[in-house]
C-alpha cells in the first residue's frame, strides 16, 4: 500500500534532505536549586520550515529530557510557547530557524514573568489583571431565555473589536513593554487591550465600571505609547492601539 | 502525607467542555466549590485550535430544519450513532450558539446582523456557524471570559491528574501532580466531570496540540470505566504539510477544490452530490484511493498527498473567512492560498471513542460524568460530522455540568476515604516511573508507537497490517523507557511525558484490538479486506474494559429511533 | 506573600532603545529630556534667584553661563525643551486616540497600525527640530 | 494628591504641558526680541520683573511646570519601584518639592517686583 511512508511531523530520527545547522543555546535555571543561569548549547540540524520550538523538543527528546519548556498547540493560537529568542520576545513555534538569520540562536524564559524553571515562566499576574478588568459582556440580560434570538451587530460592529478577541494571552507584549520592565503593579498591555476589546463591543453596557477599575496608580495611565507591546505581538492584537483609544474615553477625546 | 485538598466539583480538562461544565455549575449553585484541574493553563486546551465551525440549527425561517440536523448526523455516522443522542444534541446546540453570543462570543456576521453560517462537509444547509477560521479559539475565549464572572471557580492551571479515586462503586476523588512544584495531592470531591479531550497524538501525524495524549480515557478505563468505539478515528482529509496542522474543511465549505495530478476534481468518482462536502471518512478515502492509484502529487518531504485549490476564492474572501489558514499555509509551508494550491493529506483528527456513557454524559461509574471529545456518548457514530464536536462539548459540557450539581446537592460523602488507594497510586507513578531503570528512550519509544499507528492503523486498514500494529506496540510496551532521567521535582516535563506514554500504549492497544474485531468497513473504519458495512454482525458499539493483561471486549447495542439503516451515498 | 523574583528586565531593559524601533527611542528621549528639563528648571529658579543679592552677584552669575560649558549646556537644554514639547505634542494626540489608526480586521503578515507613519514622522520632526534649534542656539551664543 | 484620581492628575499633567507650549514660548522669545545677551543684562531684567503681566506670567508658569515636571519625576519614581512605603513617600515628596520650589520662585519674582532688590 503506499500509504505507509510516515510521516516525521514529531520530528524524524532520520533527515529526508541534507540540512543545515545552528547553535541553539538554551537558559537553564531552576530558582529552588540553582544559584545563576547557566546556557547549554546544542547544534541541531534544520530545514526550511522547522520553527524554533521545534529545535528545543528535538533537544528535549535525543539530548536532554530535562529542558523546561512550555508548548501545546505548536500552530500558534494556544499562547504557551512565549520565550525570548535572541533577545526578543516571540513564540517558539511561530519563530522559523530561517527568520531568524543568526548561526546561533539563544533561548531564554521571557522577562517579567518569574521563571518556574528554564524557559517556563509563571501567568499568575497576567491571568489576574486580565481577571480584574471584567473581561465579559457586561448587561443584565446576557442569560438567554428559551426563544430568544441573538443580539443583532452588523459585520462593522464586529471590525471594531475583532481584532483585539485575537488575543491568546501569550504574554509577549507584557514581557516587551518598558513599564512593565520595572512595574510589578502595572495592569500590563494584555489587559488594558482586552479591557478595551469588551468596551469597543456594541453589545456591551460596562464602559463606565472598567474605565474606573483601570484608573488608577499603576493602570493604564502607566502607558507611555512605547509601542513595544504591538511590535512583539504575534496576532495583530496592536495593544498600543486598544490602549490609545481606550485612554481617549478617559481623556475625554472620546465617548 | 500526601497533601489534601477539597472541592464539591472536580472538573478534569479546561477545553470547551470543561469550561462550559464548570460556567452551568456555577451558575446553579454558587455555594458549590468547583476545581478546574488541567494539565495545561487554561487558554491552552487543545480546543483553541478548533477551526471551521460549529453545527447547529439557526434558520428555520430560511428552510433548516432540527430533523435535517439530525437525519445528517446519523447519516454521517454511518448509521452507528445512537439516534436519542443525535436528537439531544440537535435539540439543544441552537440555543447554546445564542448562549455563547450573548456572552461575547463574535461569531461572524450577516448583513443584516445575524449570526451568519457556512457549508460544511455532510450537512444538507449551510449550518456551521463561524468565527473567521478560528471557531474554537474564540469559543474559549467567551468561555474563559464568562468563568471570570463566578467567584467560586478555582483554576488548578498546570496539573496532572493520574488517577481517579472512588470505593468500587462511587466516585471520592482523584490524585494529581502539580507540576510547578512536582508536588503530588490527593483532590477529594463529591463528583467530577471528565473533560480530557481527544487523543490524536496517538498518531504521529496529527492536527492535535502536543498535549493532546489518553491520559484522561486511561485514567477512566484503569478505574473501571469502559472505553467505547475506540477502533473509529477520524482522518481528516486536508492536513497541511509537513506540519499536519489543519486546513479547515470550512476552505471547502467557502469552494475550494481538491485536484488530483491530473487536474480533475476527483471526488466527483466518489461523492458527485456533494462533491468536496462529502463527509469526512469518504473524502479521506478518496484521496487515499487516488494516491493508491498513482494520481498523486509527492510532497518535497517525500510524502504523497494531494492538492488543495483555493486561488479562486480570491484573496479577499480568504482574508475575510479563512485568515487564519491563510496564516498558517503562508508561515508554515510558505505558501499563499490565494496564488498557489495547497499539499494535504489526510491526517489524525478526531477520535469517536471514548469513555462510555449514557445520553447524559454518565459514565458507570456514580459521580463520574464525562463530556466532550473524551466522551463516547454514541452521538456521533463511526464518522463525525465537521462542527458537530464543538457543538457536543457546549451542549454536554452544560448538561453534565448541571447534573453534577444535582448529585452533589443530594450526596453527602459519608464513606471513609481510601489511602490505601493513593498509597498504591504513589507507589505506581514514583516507584513505577518516576525512579524506574532502562535504556530505552521513552521519547523514541513514543514516536516509533505513533509512526507505527500511523503506517498500521491509518485510513485503509487490513488484518495483517492490524496485527503487525499491535505485535509492534507489544513489542514496545515490554522495552525499558518506564524512567524518567530528569531528577528535579520543579516542572518536570519528562516526568508527565513519561506518564503520557504509559497511557498511550494501553490505548493503542484497545484501538488496533478494536480494529482487529472490527471485519467490516464502517465509517472511518476503512478495511481493505472487508470492503462492505455488515449491519448483521457489527451494528453495536464497541466496549473495552481493564485488565492487567489485556482489554476485556465487549460489545452494547445502538439505539435506532426513525431511521433505519440504509446505504449511504452522497 | 512571599517574595518571588519577578525576572523582571529592569531599568536597564526599560531604557534599552535598541530592539524595538523608534517608538522607543521617542520614549526614552522624552523621559530623559523631561528629566533634564526638570535639573535645569531647578537650576533656572535657583539662578534667577541670585537676582536678589543686586547687580553682582547677577552679572558673577551671568559670566558662569558665558563660558563655553554653559554655553553647550544651554544647547542641549534648548534641543530638550524643543524634543520635549513636539514629542510632547505628539505622544498627547496618540495618547487621546489621536492618529493611532482604526480598529481593523488584521491580515497576516501583522503590521500594528498604531505604529504607523504619522507618528514616525512625529517623532522623527522632534529630534530635527531639537537638532536645528540648538545649532541656531549655539549660533546665537557662540556668534557673538 | 494621592487621593486624586489618577485620571485627574494626569489631565492636569497633560493640562499644564499645554498651557506651558504657549506660556514658555512667550517667554523665550521675549529673551530673542532683543538680543539674547542684552535681554540678560541686570536693568532689563529687573525691568522685566515689575513689569506686572510679565511678572505673573512668569508666575504661572513657574507653577505650571512645577506641577507638571514634579508630576513627571513622581510618574517615573512610581514606576521604578512599588510599595506602599514607597509610593506615599514619592506622592508626598514630590508634592512638597513642588510646593517648595514654587515658594522659593514666587519668592524671588514677589521681592524683585517689589522693588526689593
Ligand atoms: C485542528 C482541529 C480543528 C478542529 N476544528 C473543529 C471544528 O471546526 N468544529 C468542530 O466542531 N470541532 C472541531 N475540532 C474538534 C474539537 O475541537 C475537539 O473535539 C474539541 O475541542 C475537544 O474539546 P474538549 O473540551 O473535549 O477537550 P480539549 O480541548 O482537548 O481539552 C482537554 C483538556 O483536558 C486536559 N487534560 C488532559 N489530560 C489531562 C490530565 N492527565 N490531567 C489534567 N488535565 C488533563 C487538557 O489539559 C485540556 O485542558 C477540531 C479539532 C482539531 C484537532
Ligand atoms: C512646554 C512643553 C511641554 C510639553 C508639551 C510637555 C508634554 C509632556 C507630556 C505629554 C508628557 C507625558 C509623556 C508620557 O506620557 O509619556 C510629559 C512628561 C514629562 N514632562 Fe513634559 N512637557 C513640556 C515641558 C516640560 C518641562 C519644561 C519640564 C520640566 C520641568 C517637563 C518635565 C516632564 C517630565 C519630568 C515628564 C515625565 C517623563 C515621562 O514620563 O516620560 N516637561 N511632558
Ligand atoms: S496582545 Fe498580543 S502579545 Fe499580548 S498577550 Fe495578546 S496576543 Fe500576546
Ligand atoms: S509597550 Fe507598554 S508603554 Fe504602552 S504602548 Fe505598549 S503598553
Ligand atoms: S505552542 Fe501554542 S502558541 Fe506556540
Amino acid at each position: 500500500m503506499a500509504q505507509v511512508s510516515s510521516i516525521a511531523e514529531e520530528q524524524a530520527s532520520t533527515p529526508l534532505s541534507p540540512s543545515k545547522s545552528v547553535t541553539l543555546r538554551i537558559a537553564r535555571f531552576n530558582p529552588e536549586h540553582d544559584s545563576e543561569r547557566k546556557f547549554m548549547e546544542f547544534t541541531i540540524p534544520y530545514k526550511k520550515w522547522t520553527t524554533v520550538l521545534d529545535i528545543i523538543l528535538e533537544v528535549k527528546k535525543y539530548f536532554d529530557h530535562s529542558v523546561a519548556v512550555r508548548y501545546s498547540c505548536r500552530q500558534a493560537t494556544c499562547g504557551s510557547c512565549g520565550m525570548k529568542i535572541n533577545g526578543k520576545p516571540m513564540l517558539a513555534c511561530f519563530t522559523k530557524i530561517t527568520e531568524l538569520d543568526s548561526d546561533v540562536i539563544t533561548v531564554e524564559p521571557m522577562n517579567n514573568f518569574p521563571i518556574i524553571r528554564d524557559l517556563a515562566v509563571r501567568f499568575e499576574r497576567l491571568f489576574e489583571s486580565h481577571h480584574k478588568i471584567k473581561p465579559y459582556l457586561i448587561r443584565d440580560d446576557s442569560e438567554i431565555t428559551s426563544n430568544e434570538k441573538e443580539f443583532l451587530q452588523s459585520p462593522k460592529e464586529v471590525e471594531q473589536y475583532i481584532q483585539f478577541a485575537n488575543c491568546i494571552k501569550c504574554g509577549l507584549c507584557n514581557s516587551a513593554c518598558p513599564t512593565m520592565a520595572t512595574d510589578s503593579s502595572f495592569v500590563g498591555p494584555q489587559a488594558l487591550a482586552q479591557a478595551y476589546r469588551y468596551v469597543a463591543d456594541s453589545r456591551d453596557k460596562g464602559k463606565n465600571s472598567r474605565l474606573k477599575i483601570i484608573d488608577e496608580s499603576h493602570g493604564i495611565w502607566r502607558c507611555h505609547f512605547a509601542g513595544s507591546c504591538s511590535q512583539v505581538c504575534p496576532k495583530g492584537v496592536d495593544p498600543a492601539m486598544g490602549i490609545q483609544l481606550l485612554r481617549g474615553y478617559l481623556l475625554g477625546f472620546r465617548s | 502525607m500526601t497533601d489534601s485538598i477539597e472541592f464539591d466539583l472536580i472538573i478534569c480538562g479546561s477545553g470547551l467542555a470543561g469550561l462550559r461544565a464548570a460556567i452551568e455549575a456555577a451558575k446553579k449553585n454558587s455555594k458549590i466549590k468547583i476545581g478546574i484541574v488541567s494539565k495545561v493553563q487554561v487558554m491552552r486546551s487543545h480546543s483553541v485550535s478548533a477551526e471551521g465551525g460549529t453545527a447547529g440549527v439557526l434558520f428555520e425561517d430560511e428552510g433548516d430544519s432540527i430533523e435535517s440536523h439530525i437525519y445528517d448526523t446519523v447519516k454521517g455516522s454511518d448509521f452507528l450513532a445512537d439516534q436519542d443522542v443525535a436528537k439531544r444534541l440537535c435539540d439543544k446546540i441552537s440555543k447554546e450558539i445564542r448562549q455563547l453570543e450573548h456572552w461575547g462570543m463574535p461569531w461572524s456576521r450577516r448583513n443584516d446582523g445575524r449570526i451568519d453560517q457556512r457549508n460544511f462537509g455532510g450537512y444538507s444547509f449551510p449550518r456551521a456557524s463561524y468565527a473567521s477560521d478560528k471557531v474554537g479559539f474564540f469559543m474559549m475565549q467567551t468561555l474563559y471570559d464568562t468563568c471570570q464572572k463566578f467567584d467560586n471557580i478555582e483554576y488548578l492551571n498546570e496539573w496532572f491528574v493520574t488517577s481517579i479515586i472512588h470505593d468500587g462503586y462511587k466516585f471520592m476523588g482523584i490524585t494529581a501532580i502539580e507540576i510547578s512544584s512536582g508536588n503530588f495531592y490527593q483532590i477529594k470531591g463529591k463528583a467530577m466531570i471528565i473533560a480530557t479531550g481527544g487523543a490524536g497524538r496517538l498518531y504521529s501525524f496529527a492536527t492535535y496540540a502536543l498535549s493532546s495524549t489518553p491520559d484522561g480515557l486511561d485514567m477512566a478505563y484503569r478505574a473501571g470505566m469502559a472505553l467505547k468505539d475506540m477502533e473509529f478515528v477520524q482522518f481528516h482529509p486536508t492536513g497541511i504539510l509537513p506540519s499536519g496542522i489543519l486546513i479547515t474543511e470550512g476552505a471547502r465549505g467557502e469552494g475550494g477544490y481538491l485536484l488530483n495530478n491530473k487536474g480533475e476534481r476527483f471526488m466527483e468518482k466518489y461523492a458527485a452530490g456533494m462533491m468536496e462536502l462529502a463527509p469526512r471518512d469518504i473524502v479521506s478515502r478518496a484521496i487515499m484511493t487516488e494516491i493508491d492509484e498513482g494520481n498523486g502529487f509527492k510532497h518535497e518531504t517525500g510524502v504523497d498527498c494531494m492538492k488543495l485549490d483555493l486561488r479562486h476564492l480570491g484573496d479577499e474572501k480568504i482574508k475575510e473567512k479563512l485568515g487564519g489558514i491563510r496564516e498558517i499555509s503562508i508561515k508554515f509551508s510558505g505558501i499563499d492560498p490565494a496564488k498557489e494550491v495547497l499539499d494535504i493529506r489526510p491526517v489524525c483528527h478526531y477520535m469517536m471513542g471514548g469513555i462510555h456513557t449514557n445520553i447524559d454524559g454518565a459514565t458507570e461509574l456514580q459521580g463520574v460524568w464525562a463530556a466532550g471529545e473524551a466522551a463516547c456518548n454514541g452521538v456521533h457514530g463511526s464518522n463525525r460530522l465537521g462542527a458537530n464536536s464543538t457543538s457536543e462539548c457546549i451542549v454536554w459540557g452544560k448538561i453534565t455540568g448541571s447534573l453534577a450539581v444535582d448529585y452533589i446537592e443530594k450526596n453527602t460523602n459519608s464513606n471513609l476515604w481510601p489511602h490505601h488507594l493513593v498509597t498504591l497510586e504513589e507507589t505506581r507513578i514514583y516507584d513505577g516511573i518516576f525512579r524506574g531503570k532502562g535504556d530505552a528512550n521513552p521519547y523514541e519509544i513514543r514516536q516509533e508507537l505513533t509512526d507505527t499507528m500511523n503506517d498500521k492503523a491509518y485510513v485503509y486498514r487490513d488484518e495483517k497490517n492490524l496485527v503487525e500494529g499491535l505485535k509492534k506496540v507489544r513489542q514496545l510496551k515490554e522495552q525499558t523507557w518506564k524512567h524518567v532521567d530528569d531528577s528535579a521535582k520543579e516542572y518536570n516535563t519528562n516526568f508527565t511525558n513519561v506518564m503520557e506514554l504509559d497511557s498511550m500504549i494501553r490505548t493503542t492497544e484497545i484501538i488496533l484490538i478494536g480494529a482487529i474485531n472490527r471485519k467490516e468497513s464502517r465509517g472511518a473504519h476503512a478495511r481493505t479486506d472487508y470492503t462492505k458495512r455488515d449491519d448483521t454482525n457489527f451494528l453495536h458499539h464497541t466496549l473495552a474494559y481493564y485488565d492487567p493483561k489485556e482489554p476485556i471486549m465487549k460489545t452494547h447495542p445502538v439505539t435506532i429511533t426513525n431511521y433505519q439503516p440504509v446505504e449511504r451515498k452522497y | 506573600m512571599e517574595h518571588r523574583d519577578e525576572n523582571k528586565e529592569g531599568i536597564g531593559g526599560m531604557i534599552n532603545p535598541r530592539r524595538y524601533g523608534i517608538e522607543r527611542v521617542a520614549y526614552l528621549l522624552m523621559r530623559l529630556s523631561g528629566l533634564g528639563l526638570l535639573a535645569y528648571f531647578i537650576g533656572h529658579i535657583y539662578e534667577t534667584s541670585l537676582i536678589l543679592k543686586g547687580e553682582v552677584g547677577w552679572s558673577e552669575f551671568l559670566e558662569l553661563t558665558q563660558t563655553t560649558e554653559g554655553h553647550v549646556l544651554l544647547a542641549i537644554v534648548i534641543a530638550m525643551c524643543v524634543f520635549h514639547t513636539v514629542n510632547g505634542i505628539r505622544v498627547m494626540l496618540g495618547e487621546g486616540g489621536v492618529g493611532v489608526g482604526k480598529p481593523a480586521r488584521p491580515d497576516y503578515p501583522y503590521i500594528p497600525a498604531s505604529q504607523n507613519v504619522k507618528h514616525k514622522i512625529g517623532i522623527y520632526s522632534a529630534i530635527v527640530l531639537a537638532a536645528i534649534a540648538m545649532l541656531y542656539g549655539l549660533g546665537v551664543m557662540f556668534g557673538e | 494628591m494621592s487621593k486624586m484620581r489618577e485620571s485627574v492628575i494626569m489631565k492636569i499633567h497633560y493640562g499644564t504641558a499645554l498651557a506651558a507650549v504657549a506660556l514658555v514660548a512667550v517667554h523665550i522669545l521675549m529673551r530673542l526680541t532683543l538680543n539674547f545677551a542684552e535681554s540678560l543684562e541686570y536693568e532689563n531684567v529687573i525691568a522685566n520683573y515689575q513689569f506686572i503681566p510679565y511678572a505673573g506670567m512668569l508666575e504661572i508658569i513657574l507653577i505650571l511646570l512645577s506641577i507638571h515636571g514634579f508630576n513627571g519625576l513622581r510618574v517615573i519614581l512610581l514606576e521604578l519601584k512599588q510599595g506602599k512605603v514607597y509610593e506615599k513617600a514619592v506622592s508626598y515628596g514630590c508634592v512638597a518639592a513642588m510646593v517648595g520650589l514654587i515658594a522659593y520662585g514666587s519668592r524671588t519674582i514677589l521681592m524683585v517686583n517689589m522693588g526689593m532688590v
